[in-house]
């Protein structure tokens, strides 16, 4: 029984102990990242962002349009289908 | 009439014992919970429906076909089956369990037995061997969660992931706790069990699932429900322990608004996580390497056809298969039992220490950053829950202020919160798997 | 010259016997019939191009390894898969048929010998292990079926379930025609041959397929074809015998129109048939069960996605593969046989009797309920092959006066017709499996 | 041969037997459970019924619309969809 | 203090060993080519991915239960799995290769007893398993492939069959290269080896995956980033040999348009290519039945919803698994090797000679044919990398008059070159098979 | 390793040949099913290609806009993807 709490209370130790080292290294590795990133990647910054929101955001009437498209097959095929 | 009274045997209704129809109902309440309540029903439904279909009697739809053959078969295969695992009477129940704690070698013998006396496994046993005793199904639902999650809230402030790892002392909590119930001896868990019932507190369900496979693949049934169901609390869990723990003017800080994260750096994150992990904590890999390779895929904007089918068609396919497969353990030998009423217990205790534990980082970190950088609120979301738990932060900060909007700054540690309860899973893993 | 000759040795069309090619003849008949015909082409193209893979002299695409390594071994293998399997003579024919009709255990030990030997299983039949002989594909499809279907038609109506009721005479029918065949010396079927020849009378492909999977594999082929094929023949087989036992006056009779089903019904009638099915007829659990899981996911209205990919993705890539698996049951040993024309006869007389059974049902409803509420054009509908059936009452219906729209009132027993049949379904395999 | 035929009979009549007795069966709980259904959600029946025929028919205006919905609803929702 | 120890001395960093560490990189680099230069990500991505997960140390995920056993497993496995294997010495690598040189029977006894050890197979390796070592996945995607393509320009134009005949003589000038190079003692191919790299020369992925699996399965890895590599580089490899080998005159050729194709021709095309497959090849009727089959479903115009399926979701879904398990096979011992950099070199060498050869032979055409049919610049296309070579070759037709269109002209050896690197798959399976 | 050159070789040349008679065998044969088919279907020749066109569609004019987003779709997507 005791046993059982010793190996608890080292998984918590260890384990937590772990857990908040690894996150910390991994800030650490991200920010220095995001450090090189912008320093050697200062135009492309901006536009890789712009490129990214718009197909992420679907805003575009082009991508509305797929999405219309899309949903018209779509039900246009599960109706007729039979199996 | 003989034909009459054999279907009248064979019958469901006939054979139904107490534990299967109290299962039955568990089952229907799950389906309950699922349509009418919207908790998780992405899995509670199938979840919900695999148990119902399991506790049909004879039908044996979640049975081996060396358990088949155990409860049809005929005097000359129980005997044979007793010589080979070794068991003195023929007991039903001690076969069983004889079989159920054989060495693989032994059961692929005895199935072998089984198959030559005409016994099949059951439809929901196959889906389990397939995909969860595999250990595959939770690990491509990662990669879909991977290829739907977005880093970049977490780019732009990556200090939040400490509140992603703060909120796992619920985990580890939980695992004293388990460890204290079984000191109490109310229940008998072992250390094995104890860790994978405190990973419900990750507040991640693929991450559960997993590790439940690998150490208490018997409480699957159990810590998956829990994992799920608390999941769909979330709404309910938190708000109270967040209010208690900050003040009005704690909640009604405003983060700063979050730097653009480019292309480039959202690739390069989880190349760099893997890496990491690789080597750290090898143990954590599989979850983690196929987590961030989904992600990667979303990221990379040169296979955005692998991406979409992993965040649809495979994830749905796998989904539906898993929640079947884990409805399947849903069995009275296994559910019904002080054990999950435990582990249920030990889950929604999980959940609010993490939350807690997420909340009072926050406020540690505001402390020793010496200003009010951080909304305590957005700790909460560290237990993971996505995207539930973001959401509860966000509504939590309009209701102190209503142009206080804390979605976007509580994204970070709430898939913080993913990375952090993987890593957990790991060390857990590797010490006591 | 050597080579030359070694490759034309071992070429197709120096192998080519005679009923290969007739069987290619058979395939490309099939693809006709899809293609050209439209005939259930779903099922029927991908039947009829595993017909004639499985056919190919030498490439063995659907033989196992341990039939490959008869056709191919040397002596040594020979001499040794005859000690294994006791048989006394090393001849071809008797190897195979030896190893057929072995038990798992000694299947399993003959092909690691045949492994050891270096053959391997062919393409077709690695996709028919896993398909069909793990009886996986059939259910996944109904899943798929189940999340097509709309019950609103019978639920406003559920009297018509009598008329999927009786349509299924149809399937005991042929069960004694098929014994009657026997009896007569015509052919030599078994009472597992007849019950599975008798579900073709079902109209429903994945019934069909299961059945024949569980109570005599060795007339998958013929079993799935004849029911596809005549399932397309539908609206050439049923109106005849419609208007044989109908008047005019009874095809006039216009049906009030269907209340309006709320969604709660919806839901809540495959959870009951589930339960009413695991109480009464655990057998029918596995096809019944996945059937109403589909159908609880389509209307539930929570799991859209999971909807969506089952009636889609997964359906589709099943279908695929349980297509070319069935096609490569079309082999000369197994297809080109007395008993294959006995079951095409016997199909047909088994969709004819289910049609006259249905619409006299509906008139027998007619006269007791004293009155004009049932037209019997629907009864036939009760076969199921859905949706065909109904439109075919649809059309007889807008004949006789061409305001009558049955299209509706059909579907209730058309539907009823897949629940009759999966219940005849695990009856059969209840009594004779 | 006598003995198939005994068992061919025997399938028959409890094999049509059994199919009515169960479908008779569902019969009855079917209009046990709408009953309960109409007796207990008398109000939503009005609001569902509207929602059910509009999807149904498809041929509408308003099917158009629904169509459109369901994309976007869709791409939303595969978005923000966690698991 | 102790567990700090332990989890350091498990860690990845502590284990890393040089060889991992540079196949590491390797998969950094393919990642980089996939992502940022654009080569076939869909295949280089996973590849780059699970090479890096298969060499994280300690993980195992490329590793059999076998394997696993062998590196973490204590004595008394060792011993016992020495005697199984007879191995004198429990050395880890004798071990190793006397595993991996096993008869499937041993292997299989041999797992069985690494599981019952508590060993399991490594996610990559039941991914490989799954999808490479059961020959499934290369030919589901070129079912896939198969759904994809469009016959209709060669069928306009069927004497570009020629072109994509005469590029295969890259394949086979490479087979020979191989030899030269092991006479040369540079390194030490068999000729299964030879030829297998040989087929990288077809410009076909799946088919150089479906060849090096049954022809040479350690060379797996290699094989396959040279394959996909290579494709990447035929905008760059291609046009100077095209330049050097025509004149400006010849490439300003202009061809007449192509006639229209009707439904029927684009149906019957795929059906006759199986037959001939079929009777005279049988060795290539799994890799052309699926891919004829693919296409009649594109064709047929009666199963829309599987030809989608193929090309989308399930042609994805492969993909994922068959790339990750690709990667697994990138372990040092197996691809940090002089054969390696031999592949490589034989692969560029046999891409160069596929090019000149097809457009020699569109040359030749044009002098035996007597006139000015054929622009040779479409003959370059005869090595399939489909579509890219067919759009080198418009655009070096644009960059000598600016009005000619060359795209569909070549799409028909392109194309082409598909059906004869398949063919010449199936003769090298046939003869050192 | 004489051995080897001359497996090389005999493969070489029964290789390649057999590609070139399979391939010039295939084309005899593709051309004369064409020529089957433009002499036994001459009028839906024609009619196939405009057929081609409109069975896709099934039609109505609803049916023409799914066949025309399909077909915007399917270009759009098969462009992207390279497998
Ligand atoms: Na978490
Ligand atoms: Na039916
Ligand atoms: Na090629």
């Amino acid at each position: 029984m005791d046993e059982l709490l010793a190996e608890g209370l080292t998984l918590m130790a260890f384990g937590m102990g772990f857990v908040v080292v690894f996150l910390t290294l991994l800030i650490i590795v991200t920010m220095f990242m995001s450090w090189l990133v912008v320093r050697f990647e200062p135009a492309p910054v901006i536009k890789p962002v712009k490129a990214k929101t718009a197909p992420a955001q679907a805003a575009s009437s082009d991508a509305q349009l797929t999405a219309v498209m899309t949903a018209a097959i779509h039900k246009y095929r599960s109706r007729r289908n039979g199996q | 009439m003989d034909n009459l009274l054999e279907i009248w045997l064979a019958s469901g209704a006939y054979n139904l014992k107490a534990g299967q129809l109290v299962m039955i109902i568990v089952g229907l309440f799950l389906l309950y919970l699922a349509i009418k309540k919207k908790f998780e029903p992405l899995l509670l439904l199938p979840i919900g429906f695999g148990g119902i279909l399991a506790n049909i009697p004879q039908a044996g739809l979640a049975l081996s076909a060396v358990e088949n053959a155990i409860y049809m078969g005929g005097p000359q295969f129980l005997t044979e089956l007793s010589s080979l695992l070794g068991v003195a009477s023929g007991a039903v129940t001690e076969l069983t369990e004889a079989y159920r704690g054989a060495e693989p070698s032994l059961k692929s013998a005895a199935t072998l037995l089984a198959q030559d006396a005409g016994y099949n496994h059951g439809m929901l046993y196959t889906f389990y061997s397939v995909t969860v005793a595999s250990g595959a199904a939770p690990l491509i639902i990662f990669m879909g969660v991977g290829a739907m999650t977005d880093f970049g809230p977490l780019l732009a402030n990556p200090r939040t992931l400490w509140l992603g790892a703060a909120a796992q002392f619920g985990i580890f909590a939980t695992v004293l706790g388990a460890i204290g119930m079984t000191m109490l001896g109310i229940v008998d868990f072992s250390i094995q069990d104890a860790a994978a019932i405190g990973i419900i507190g990750g507040a991640d369900g693929p991450t559960a699932i997993y590790v439940a496979t690998v150490l208490a693949p018997h409480l699957l049934g159990a810590i998956a429900v829990s994992a799920y169901a608390y999941m769909a609390l979330v709404p309910m869990v938190q708000p109270p322990i967040m209010r208690l723990l900050t003040t009005q003017r704690e909640r009604q800080i405003k983060m700063s608004q979050l730097r653009p994260v480019s292309k480039t750096e959202k690739i390069l994150f989880p190349v760099l996580l893997m890496m990491l992990v690789g080597m750290l904590l090898p143990d954590a890999a599989p979850l983690l390497g196929m987590f961030c390779f989904g992600n990667l895929m979303r990221e990379c904007g040169v296979v955005d056809r692998l991406s979409d089918t992993a965040q649809n068609a495979l994830i749905n396919i796998v989904t539906i298969f898993l929640g079947l497969s884990i409805g399947s353990q849903l069995v009275a030998s296994k559910f019904l039992d002080i054990q999950t009423l435990g582990i249920m217990v030990l889950g929604i205790v999980a959940f609010a220490i993490g939350t807690a534990s997420g909340v009072i980082m926050a406020k540690i970190m505001n402390v020793l950053m010496g200003g009010n950088a951080i909304n305590p609120l957005i700790g909460s979301a560290g237990v993971s829950a996505v995207p539930m738990a973001a959401r509860v932060s966000n509504k939590l900060g309009l209701e102190a202020n209503s142009q206080n909007f804390l979605l976007m700054h509580a994204m970070g540690p709430n898939v913080a919160g993913v990375i952090g309860s993987a890593i957990a899973a790991g060390v857990m893993i590797k010490f006591v798997g």
